[in-house]
């Protein structure tokens, strides 16, 4: 199965008769963003990395070494679609505009979402492997009721990315997905980041075929992709996102990358993978690909480097100063969303836990 | 169909009423929502053509389009996930579980999504799915067709749990389900589908009874009875057997099971000083034990004899020849009154 | 995809140079074994139906038109083998030798399961959809484990049949199946029975693209069979077996059938399917086909086909005469394998019902 | 290391002891049952080269191999079928579900396959399969990382449903699960898997408390309060801090939460005529209430105060920053104790 590539590791650009048009339009400016991007996606996983090891976060999910799968697949979204992360996808949220601090929020205990999902059309992050891409699929087929696919017009037109890993191409539920997408058609995406691990458990033992291959017993069509390779990225997933714009239905990506890091940060990669492998995808690091393609261009003036730099210090210091800002919620706003509409049991638990806490409590169930 | 002035005494204009079976009170309850809110679906296995297989969907598809009552495929999991996707994006769907022990592959999308999602979001998003589970025993059915999960569901935070004993109520009942921006488990007593009553045919949006609200359904001194679902007719039938033998019992129907309305219960078992409940599901851990001790916590004085249960065994439900010697029976339920009486 | 057919609907044999080695032993003697065998799975269908009709059973799931599909794989299996029904294959039953009485003691309501899966190596029939073939894997994985794959020796080597329908490809334990065999190599062949409908929900629904192609993405070998020629699904189970026994892996079969009848006797097929449709599937009907082959090779005599006459007369009559002695078990059996150990729970229940059957209860939780 | 004879006053032959953390007492439990019965087989997301995310397998594939220690692929449904199927076959599988909230995707082989085979087949089929999961909080996780879910297996007949509070517990109870012929569902407090103590360790097959029995872990004569897993060790404190008001609670541990040990419990409140019932998970539907229910229909005469119950509430399990304020704590236990005093 080809992967499809079109910039190489040394950052050589390489032609593609099928995917070339799609990055046609990107010039210096577009490059130097998508650079920017995934410099600041870095600097965001290494600050959230620091504080967790100083104990203001409980646990952080770094994304180092897939910037590029998540930087070019969110670029390649409209205003209009949305996108459903898993847990890792720090580069998607922050093209999509979501301050990255509210990701932090779960992280360091103080609330389970984050941010408003509304706001920039990114789900919340689904910390059960596997159960979102469902959701992706009813809210695609959502959108297929309220007439916004294949209208042709491209302000509207809209579609759904729904972000998986490679472990997770095993639960059921992911099947199912696969399943009622391609039964209804739903303008959905599956972008897989295969980045090699579940935890510790290499790729092999969910499949011993490329995950690529998975879309098409459900009948979907599959592309399996570079994903260190920015452009690579970005042009097959606005492939895919055109194609469930246009109606034609679900698309499955394997994006082929890597994580760097560790699983979170309490994993230890040392207890099951070896130095030269890492050291094998730092060569590849998505990161330096696209710097070396810039720069062979002569398209990363120092300034630009130089303001790169101040807006990822700016980027870590409003991530520490929001992160230190985040004090506990209030103990009763565990009651406060149980449910939409009155409850009677929230409310008398409520009642009693108030009472309780300011020690005037009595009778009860606890 | 007639025509009657405010038959329930609940409303004062002119209502059409009809006389029909808890499973047609519920198509009617569906039509209505489904004609007056477009953002009503309805999502389940041969829920189309078929009309499902107790035809509660029946003619539904044909009225409304296979897009708003969809034949999904085979995938309970992927129902649930899906039709949470569709609420997220503004959508009311209503889904069919074929049978209750059909649900348990859909239990991580119910428990660990549909259940929290709102609480996730801290409000931001929310998820009025309502599940359909043609639920409990008594209808000569193979495994898995008769099982009773509530107290799995009702244990959960995040959903609401209620049941129907009557036709009327599964007219209102089913709407305000629908109408509820909270996710709601819906047990349908199959055992009763076919159970006929005069319904007042109240149109959408008519202020019900309310989901959160038990009820009453015949006053007496000596004992309460607390019942849901299916069960609310065997307490009825035990508390006609009673009366002939001189002992007055009240039955409750408890109409939902989270939340638990134990303001009512317990206001009854005040009144009689005795409480049996009864459930088709196994005593062990099931709701009995909760409203059991509840009301032992609010009527410590009040109660003369422990509240008695009356529900499943701790075993498998059987093979369809010896159900009736697994679910709670008239003699049963009427045992555990002697027992509270003796007391 | 192709679909591997020996026989033609008009009862022609055609040439595969693939399958047709596994057939070349198969004697006119053979043939009307497999002839015999799916007559009288079909008796047992009419007599079954008949006894639900006159209120002896509760329900029945008949396997009218299934029967080359069922009877032709359960005869390409070894001794050794294990078959894991979903709920319709009484032809595997008949095969394996279970007495189809037993069958329907789950249909008349007196127990849940049947029969010894031990004696003849046939697992219960599960009712929960798609809930079992995890558990062919599983056995399946157990026999590599016992050393019994891949050693070459015929009387040795074992493997595991998993049949399914095609509405029970979509759940996600069916997928997660093929993800634990594929990654595991169990020796163990699913063999899905697409007889177009999952009750009234033709395949369509399931999937739009041949179920067949399902278990390419899993990275297991597919094949397409015509499930109404007894040939060739003997000549495709055959050989999956052979790769299962050799140690080579899992196979994914797709049979194409059709369910003549309806899903049980409690569904109205009328209410979803036209009769042309029927009709069509009526003129390709699994027994006909055989016998038209054999009677153009007059390999039907007379006193064969009056044999299978009185055979078959006698099969309903021990299936009548069983089910009509079949009584509802004691009351108190349904504590008696709740747990295979003591479990206090169950012994004061049983207990107490035992007295309160005798009218001697007094206290207790119920 | 150290050897003592008959240290626990059990065995009377010489013993070793060794001073373990209750994860590390599962890991040697693993340990004897792997080396001491071949049938015996681990299963489970990153139990190999990890040695689990808590390092509970630690070192047992390297000893056991990859056939016998699986690190499967991610699909806890898939690891309980296949489970299922390698026990028919006479394996005994033990499969490690890597947190709590992670068990419901395997909900539907648990409920309806591994509970029911063996009275669907009349005892033909046995599965002994063990599903560890470790359970309850209070370890400042994320969301689905410290959930409470037995009641939900307690419910279901056929499944046995324990939990050790103690390394030495913990060493004999996972031998015990795994040489039962029954399903057990083995839930680990992961909150107490730091603590230390010394264990004795039995060679396999030495006959232990068993899985059916209760355990009076600190006499008492006022208030009798009972635990389970992680709440042991809160009542053991709460017991510490009323001794010096004076208040003295008995202390019971269940061990295990089906069959519940009724007798014991009884026996224990028969005593102290008061009693509270302690869990992480929410008290609504929970085992407390099974508990006060049945103690109040054996003890009606004999109890001074309703039972009382301190768990969760009916919420969603908070985040970390506030999960203090939801799990039952010393405090709340001192104030239900109060509660039952007053009465
Ligand atoms: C249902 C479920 N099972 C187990 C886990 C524990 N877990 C968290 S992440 C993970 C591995 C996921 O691997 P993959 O899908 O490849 O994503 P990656 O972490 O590599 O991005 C596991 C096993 C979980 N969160 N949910
Ligand atoms: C999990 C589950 N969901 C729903 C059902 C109800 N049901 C029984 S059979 C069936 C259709 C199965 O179709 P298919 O897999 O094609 O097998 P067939 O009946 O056609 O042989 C359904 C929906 C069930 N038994 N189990
Ligand atoms: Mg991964
Ligand atoms: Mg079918």
């Amino acid at each position: 199965m080809e992967t499809v590539q079109l910039l190489t590791p040394e950052g050589t650009r390489v032609a593609d008769a099928r995917y070339d048009h799609r990055v046609a339009h990107l010039d210096a400016d577009a490059l130097r963003g998508f650079y920017a991007d995934m410099v600041l996606t870095r600097r965001f996983d290494t600050e959230a990395t620091a504080l967790q090891r100083q104990g203001e976060l409980g646990l952080f999910t770094p994304s180092m070494g897939q910037e590029a799968a998540q930087v070019g697949s969110a670029h390649a979204l409209a205003p209009q679609d949305w996108a459903f992360p898993a847990y890792r996808e720090h580069g998607v949220l922050h093209v999509r505009g979501v301050d990255l601090v509210d990701v932090l929020k779960q992280f360091r205990g103080v609330e389970h979402g984050g941010w408003d999902p509304a706001e920039h059309h990114v789900h919340l992050f689904t910390l059960v492997v596997g159960a979102h891409p469902l959701h992706a699929v009813g809210y695609a087929m959502g959108m297929q009721r309220d007439g916004v696919v294949g209208t042709g017009d491209p302000q509207r037109d809209a579609g759904v990315i729904a972000y998986l890993g490679d472990g997770a191409t095993s639960q059921g539920d992911v099947s199912e997905a696969l399943v009622f997408a391609g039964a209804s058609d739903a303008p959905v995406v599956f972008f897989v980041q295969n980045n090699q691990w579940a935890i510790s458990v290499p790729v092999g033992t969910q499949s011993k075929v490329p995950l690529a291959q998975r879309g098409q017993g459900f009948g979907i069509p599959t592309v399996r992709v570079d994903g260190n390779d920015v452009l690579a990225s970005y042009a097959v997933t606005a492939e895919a996102m055109e194609r469930a714009h246009r109606g034609h239905g679900p698309t499955f990506i394997e994006a082929v990358t890597y994580r760097m890091g560790a699983h979170t940060t309490s994993d230890d990669p040392l207890r099951y993978r070896e130095d030269d492998e890492v050291a094998a995808w730092r060569a590849k690091d998505p990161i330096d690909r696209l710097r070396r393609y810039l720069e062979s261009a002569g398209e990363l003036p120092q300034d630009f480097l130089a303001d790169l730099e101040a807006r990822s210090e700016a980027l870590a210091r409003h991530v520490r100063d929001g992160v230190h800002a985040m004090t506990a919620p209030e103990p009763t706003s565990m009651f406060d969303h149980v449910y939409a509409s009155p409850h009677s049991l929230v409310q008398s638990e409520r009642a009693w836990f108030e009472q309780y806490e300011s020690g005037l409590a009595e009778g009860g169930a606890r | 169909m007639t025509t009657t002035a405010d038959r329930a005494g609940t409303s004062s204009s002119s209502v059409p009423t009809e006389k029909v079976t808890l499973a047609r009170a519920i198509t009617l309850g569906l039509r209505t929502a489904l004609a007056h809110d477009p953002s009503v679906l309805l999502m389940g296995e041969d829920i189309g053509r078929l009309g499902g297989v107790f035809r509660v969907t029946d003619g539904l598809q044909a009225e409304f389009g296979a897009d708003r009552v969809v034949d999904t495929p085979l995938a309970e999991s992927g129902i649930l996930g899906t039709a949470i996707g569709l609420a997220m994006r503004g959508y009311r769907p209503v889904c069919e579980i074929q049978f209750d022990g059909f649900v348990f592959p859909a239990f991580d999308q119910i428990t660990t999504m549909l259940a929290k999602l709102h609480a996730r979001s801290r409000g931001r998003i929310t998820v009025p799915v309502v599940v359909r589970i043609p639920f409990g025993g008594g209808i000569g059915a193979v495994e898995h067709h008769s099982e009773s999960p509530e107290v799995l569901f009702a244990h959960t935070a995040g959903l609401r749990v209620v049941s129907p004993a009557t036709p009327a109520d599964a007219y209102t009942m089913i709407q305000e389900a629908i109408a509820s921006p909270d996710p709601v488990i819906f047990l349908e007593p199959k055992g009763r589908y076919w159970d006929k009553a005069e319904v007042a045919l109240t149109p959408y949006g008519t202020p019900g009874a309310g989901l959160d609200k038990a009820r009453v359904v015949r006053p007496g001194s000596d004992v309460t009875v607390v019942g849901y679902g299916p069960t609310v007719h065997t307490a009825l039938k035990a508390a006609a057997a009673a009366d002939a033998e001189g002992i007055s019992l009240e039955v409750v129907d408890l109409r939902t099971i989270s939340p638990l309305d134990h303001a009512t219960v317990v206001e009854s078992v005040r009144g009689t000083g005795r409480c049996v409940v009864v459930h088709e599901a196994p005593v062990q851990h099931g709701v009995g034990a909760e409203v059991a001790a509840r009301v032992t916590e609010e009527c410590f004085y009040e109660l003369e004899a422990p509240v008695q249960r009356v529900g499943g065994f701790h075993t498998q439900y059987p093979p369809a020849r010896i159900e009736h010697d697994y679910l709670p029976s008239v003699d049963r339920v009427l045992h555990a009154v002697d027992r509270a009486m003796a007391f």
